[in-house]
């Protein structure tokens, strides 16, 4: 039996009624102590911060005698990117793209010279691109060069939708660029031939790694140094191996204080103490933990037998600048959609 | 104004709640269904047809268009053979179960699209427990276009059985016997009698199950491959778009879906009418 | 009693095809997720179920589907007497407006709100200014669930009083009956079973609803997933077992959907044998 | 086509006591060219049986013969018969001409006439039921009388050996009923196929049937031609069954029935409560009583219909009112009018609680 409540003629709720109601219940439910600060990140970050938030947390108690909690939110950087600007109230971003960051600059959520607000360009940690491949490296991938072989199936996220996926794409062009001495055709074809071996294109890094390691799709994993090494650590070594190509992208990990929403959620002080967080020793330890590189000297001597010695290049020396890389390869119609015409 | 343009004719209507329910009805309609895709038509308007075409006859979105078709299609004519077989076997058929079965047929509705996705994923992949059976043979089927259609066709699975169902159990016994009386053997009969009853029901049912493949989402993502040209579905097309933050490319190829999705339902609504006017009379 | 296709040969071969077919694309899946749900064993499915955002998306699909449902319930049911008790012009059109949802890819729905209520949206822009967060927040995910699940209640109702006709109503009105008492003891009897049939639709769809909310959730963890998210995101960190558990509440509740409908039909049948 | 019913019987439901038994053994012979009507009240038996000479249904025993042809064990699709429905049952996606097309198209291919004679013969049988310039027409385009006519000429287009017939005409009204009827009789005098038909309409049973079939609770009451049937019904169920008929109950003494104020002389009965029937054009009226029968009424209702007029008589001796019928010379003689008390004398009185059937003519006052 269904019984109704009675229907009140004034239930015609209008648009800005039913919204209001809404939104201040929600608002109501944000106000609730202790403080909360929200941090957007990128979607392989998930083990990372739940690693990292506790420590900061114990360590903005001690330093501030206030018990906070931090919220996680992760998602393609660029899809967070988006969030952002349409609403989601973050205080701080710690993304795998300086794009992204900059994004949120050209809307005004972030100061404009966010990238000399903490040191080395405002990335605590950095990476680089690197392949994991099936136990005994069946196909004997060792460099760039052999992913473009017939018959050998790649795995990495969509260069559209992932920063991921762009570094990985930004590190063959770079090697091709190196290889090729700068011929325009050489490359093209070498990126052609690089992204027909793609099987599955995934949204964001992790699809990619899910793909590869549960999936059993691909012979190689293309995806941060960093999440390769992950993997390795979650599924043994039994199974895959890392290759480091000795060439490969500098892949850095902007961090930034989402002014505008900091300032709203009165946590800015919180989300700069976040940040700040990060390049400590203690967080860096931790991030060296995950396989992240750092640059705080004393830890990176202490893991140096983890990251193989590998020449990093830098986004703007070989494209000039994130956003000339993005506009000339990334755009609609872009590089990228023309290798992928056929 | 609709209100008191409406309320006109009030002194005629014998039963009350007319004023209310309109009112109910109508801000309801206008604030979660028309407001919302008035928003879409306010971004559409922003663009000149031709960045609107160049934007919808995007090479790599024509292929995706011929994926999401192909899928749905394949996906549409296996309900139309299943959810007959299905429909028959459970108003013809008395066996152990037979309410148990009846019962499954919903799930695709009853379970969330994601949950299906993430299943089906794991059933079919090679490592799964149909993947592993499949891979020897040659055959894969997550990450290529069987895997989108195998998606499509689960989440659509009831739109056939539950449409033919009802009007096979409404076919009057006469039917067949009239069919049997006059000597026809039982494909025969079938095919040029059952099948025709059935057919309004069965292209409706399959038609919606079409629609309802064009657009689906939640659980062909974990199953598409995602590689341009060859396993990415629009809908995926609109979510990378919407990604790069491109609202109008997000919006141009939503509108198209849109369009598509209802058109099919008018025209499935169409036809139906015209179909039935035949049979129930109307003299021409 | 003669009927075409039940020589036992037939009968036999049509039934084995759709029993294996069912058990192939219907019970396989199902017995999947509980299986990869208990492949570690039932003491990490229960620390599974207990973990704190699992327990956060339960809480926040429960808030979801009590405020879509109601809401859903009531404009079903006016919507369902107005076309169905009055002839007004636009009635047709109205009823069409009410298929919309169906035929929009959830994707789509997500969307529009998000270019509605977005910061950069119509109405985003004021929102923000007054500090009331809709999109990323939990009012954001009603409101999409809402406009997913609203044709369901309607639907059912819909052809469900054509048929009926209003002589009841009419008969109701001559012996002086108000508005709600005519619903209250004449209609609503004769419309408690499809209505529950339509709330159960709503509630099923409204707890798994995946697409369109994940394009206004923003994911935060704990806060904004829902369980389908949940599902997602746990199956992304390779927690195929967290991520199986949580999709195991969803097809329990599945299941439980599906019993109480089939139950609904059964009570139906039966009393129509009955008379 | 002689037709040969041997111990039929039929029971519904699994033993037990939901268990019904729709026919006892049933035995009947029906001659080649016979037009058989089956009658009787629903629930008689009398559709079952139909269908089991169909074969739409199984018999639980006994067998059936067509001619010399064992048809028992024979599908429903192979026995040549022709079926005709209640509600018609025309494919209704079909047009009138593919309806009746259909059995002939439905033949394997080697038995199967050319495109063109089929042609021809559907048309010809279109023809014979007067439906030639309906062919493209669909079902639900048609009058029910015509809709009946489309579903008997498809019956026939195979020419089967029997015609059966399943109240081919209950769902129509009543003058389109009686053109049917007659339309039907020609027919089958001119075809000369074998034809069985349900009907619960004793009055086109009787005006249909060379003999009738009197069916009651899966028993055949009786076989006989109509105008035996009304003259010699077997049972007071046939009697009952075939016409109105109104009851006198008293108690007999000395060859006198006395029912409170009234009297009749009931020769050659014994003493003791008995209970007699007459039927309605049985009672004349009088506006005297005579010596042999004192049956004082009051005319109740009067209903002019065609050449006679019914009445409806009342009388504070008799349970139900009596129905009786007049000619127009003797109403107007007797000057009837509502409320005018007559005497009712019968001229015949049927008494059916003995062994036998008998009738008995109290001798009539002139």
């Amino acid at each position: 039996m269904i019984r109704l409540s009675s229907p009140r003629p004034l239930f015609a709720a209008s648009a800005v009624g039913l919204t209001l109601m809404l939104g201040a219940l929600s608002s109501a439910q944000a106000q609730e102590e202790p403080r909360e600060l929200l941090n957007s990140s990128y979607d392989i970050a998930r083990e990372l911060f739940a690693a990292v938030n506790p420590q900061f947390i114990a360590w903005w108690e001690q330093q501030h005698d206030e018990s906070v909690t931090v919220k996680q939110s992760h998602g393609g950087s660029s899809t967070q990117a988006r969030s952002i600007m349409q609403g989601l109230r973050a205080d701080v971003v710690t993304f795998n793209q300086v794009t992204d960051v900059n994004v949120l600059a050209d809307a005004g959520l972030v100061a404009e010279d966010w990238q000399d607000q903490y040191p080395n360009n405002a990335s605590p940690y950095y990476s680089t691109t690197a392949f994991l491949v099936r136990k005994g490296n069946p196909k004997g991938i060792e460099s760039w060069d052999d992913l473009t072989r017939d018959g050998v199936s790649l795995v990495f996220p969509n260069p559209k939708t992932s920063g991921n996926g762009r570094y990985t794409y930004l590190a063959a062009w770079g090697y091709a660029d190196q290889a090729f001495d700068g011929d325009e055709d050489d490359i093209e074809s070498f990126m052609q031939r690089f992204l027909g071996n793609v099987e599955v294109f995934d949204t964001g890094g992790r699809g990619a790694t899910t793909t590869f390691v549960e999936r059993g799709i691909g012979d190689v994993l293309i995806t941060f140094e960093s999440e390769v090494n992950n993997i390795r650590d979650e599924y043994g070594s039994d199974d895959y191996e890392v290759v480091v190509p000795p060439v490969s992208i500098l892949a850095e990990f902007p961090v930034a204080v989402v002014q505008e929403y900091a300032e709203r959620n009165a946590n800015e002080d919180l989300a700069k103490g976040y940040l700040d967080y990060l390049y400590t020793e203690e967080a860096q330890r931790l991030l060296a933990g995950f396989n992240y590189r750092v640059n705080d000297e004393g830890v990176a001597a202490e893991f140096s037998d983890r990251f193989p010695q590998t020449e990093l290049l830098r986004v703007e020396d070989i494209f000039g600048s994130w956003p000339d890389a993005m506009e000339t390869h990334f755009s609609s119609g872009g590089e990228l959609d023309q290798l992928q015409r056929r | 104004m609709i209100v008191s343009a409406f309320g006109l004719g009030r002194q005629r209507r014998v039963l009350p709640g007319f004023g209310l329910s309109l009112g109910v009805s109508l801000t309801f309609v206008s604030l979660i269904l028309l407001l919302p895709l008035t928003s879409l038509v306010g971004q559409l308007s922003q663009l000149s047809w031709s960045q609107y075409w160049f934007l919808i006859t995007d090479p790599r979105l024509l292929a995706s268009y011929g994926v999401t078709l192909l899928g749905a299609g394949v996906a549409a004519l296996f309900n139309a053979a299943f959810g007959l077989l299905m429909a028959w076997v459970l108003v013809r058929y008395d066996f152990p179960g037979k309410r148990l079965v009846d019962a499954l047929m919903d799930l695709p509705f009853a379970l969330p699209t994601a949950v299906a996705g993430v299943t089906l994923a794991t059933l079919y992949s090679s490592n799964g427990w149909i993947g592993r059976l499949l891979d020897p043979l040659g055959l894969s089927v997550a990450y290529t276009w069987v895997g989108i259609a195998l998606a499509m066709a689960f989440t659509s699975i009831p739109f056939v059985v539950r449409t033919v169902q009802p009007v096979l159990e409404d076919l009057p016994a006469e039917v067949d016997e009239a069919a049997v009386t006059l000597g026809a053997r039982d494909g025969h009969a079938f095919r040029r009698v059952i099948l025709p009853y059935l057919w309004p029901a069965l292209v409706t049912g399959t038609g919606l199950a079409f629609v309802r493949s064009l657009g689906e989402f939640g659980a062909v993502i974990f199953i598409a491959g995602g590689k341009p040209y060859e396993t990415e579905i629009t809908s995926l097309m609109i979510f990378v778009k919407l990604q790069e933050y491109d609202y109008a490319g997000a919006s141009a190829v939503a509108s198209i879906v849109l369009a598509t999705s209802l058109a099919l339902l008018l025209a499935i609504n169409l036809w139906q009418g015209r179909f039935i006017k035949r049979l129930h009379g109307g003299r021409p | 009693m003669v009927r075409i296709g039940d020589a036992p040969g037939v009968r036999r071969l049509l039934i084995g095809t759709a029993l294996a077919l069912s058990a192939l694309f219907l019970l396989l899946p199902l017995v999947a997720i509980f299986a990869q749900a208990l492949m570690s064993g039932l003491d990490v499915y229960w620390q599974n179920l207990r973990d704190e955002y699992t327990l956060a998306a339960i809480g926040l699909t429960l808030l979801v589907a009590l405020l879509t449902v109601p809401i859903n319930l009531i404009f079903g049911v006016f919507l369902a007497w107005l076309v169905t008790r009055f002839d007004f012009p636009g009635r047709r059109l109205l009823q069409t407006l009410i298929d919309i949802p169906f035929a929009v890819s959830p994707v789509v729905a997500g969307l529009v709100y998000l270019l509605l209520y977005g910061r950069n949206g119509w109405l985003g822009g004021w929102l923000d200014a007054h500090d009331i967060q809709i999109m990323f927040a939990w009012p954001g995910i009603v409101l999409v669930t809402i406009f997913v699940t609203c044709p369901f209640i309607a639907r059912e109702l819909i052809p469900l009083m054509q048929a009926q006709g209003s002589r009841e109503e009419e008969a109701a009105v001559t012996l002086g009956a108000s508005g709600w008492t005519i619903f209250r003891r004449v209609t609503l009897p004769k419309i408690r079973h499809a209505l529950l049939y339509g709330v159960i639709l709503t509630n099923a769809r409204a707890v798994g609803e995946f697409g369109a909310v994940s394009v206004v959730a923003g994911a935060i963890r704990g806060e904004t997933n829902t369980l389908p998210l949940q599902v997602e995101q746990l199956y992304q960190d390779y927690n195929t077992v967290g991520a199986f558990t949580s999709a195991s509440l969803l097809a329990l509740l599945a299941l439980l959907t599906l019993a109480a409908k089939a139950a609904l039909e059964w009570r139906a049948a039966r009393r129509e044998t009955a008379t | 086509m002689s037709i040969r019913i041997a111990r039929i019987d039929k029971t519904y439901g699994a033993k037990g006591p939901g268990q019904t038994r729709a026919l006892e053994p049933i035995d009947l012979d029906i001659h080649d060219g016979e037009l058989i009507g089956l009658l009787g009240p629903s629930g008689s038996g009398k559709t079952t049986l139909l269908r089991i000479v169909a074969g739409l249904e199984q018999a639980d025993s006994g067998s059936i013969h067509f001619g010399e042809r064992d048809v028992t064990r024979v599908h429903v699709r192979d026995r040549r018969i022709g079926f005709v429905f209640q509600h018609y049952a025309l494919f209704r996606h079909m047009s009138v001409y593919d309806n009746v097309a259909f059995g002939l198209n439905a033949l394997p291919r080697r038995e199967r006439p050319s495109t063109e004679e089929i042609r021809s013969r559907v048309m010809q049988l279109l023809e014979m039921v007067r439906l030639q310039a309906f062919a493209k027409r669909f079902p639900a385009q048609l009058s029910g009388g015509q809709q009946q006519r489309v579903a008997l000429a498809r019956a026939l287009a195979l020419k089967p050996d029997v015609l059966l017939l399943d109240e081919p005409f209950g769902a129509l009204d009543a003058k389109v009923r009686q053109e049917l009827r007659r339309w039907l009789r020609h027919l089958h005098e001119e075809l000369h196929f074998t034809s069985l038909f349900v009907t619960h309409d004793q009055e086109e049973a009787l005006e249909l049937s060379d003999r009738v079939v009197v069916m009651s609770n899966g028993r055949i009451e009786q076989i006989a031609t109509p105008d035996t049937l009304y003259r010699q019904p077997a049972n007071r169920f046939v009697f009952e069954f075939l016409g109105d008929i109104n009851r006198l109950e008293g108690d007999v003494e000395r060859e006198v029935l006395t029912c409170g104020n009234a009297r009749i002389a009931v020769p050659g009965i014994a003493s003791g409560r008995h209970e007699l029937l007459l039927r309605p054009h049985e009672i004349s009226l009088a506006t005297q009583a005579s010596d042999r029968a004192h049956l004082p009424v009051t005319v109740s209702a009067i209903v002019p219909v065609g050449a006679e007029v019914r009445l409806e008589l009342e009388a504070d001796w008799l349970g139900e009112p009596w129905l009786a019928t007049i000619g127009h010379e003797a109403f107007e003689r007797l000057d009837i009018t509502r409320g005018k008390r007559l005497f009712a004398l019968p001229s015949q009185l049927h008494r059916f609680d003995a062994a036998q059937p008998t009738t008995l003519i109290p001798a009539t006052a002139s």
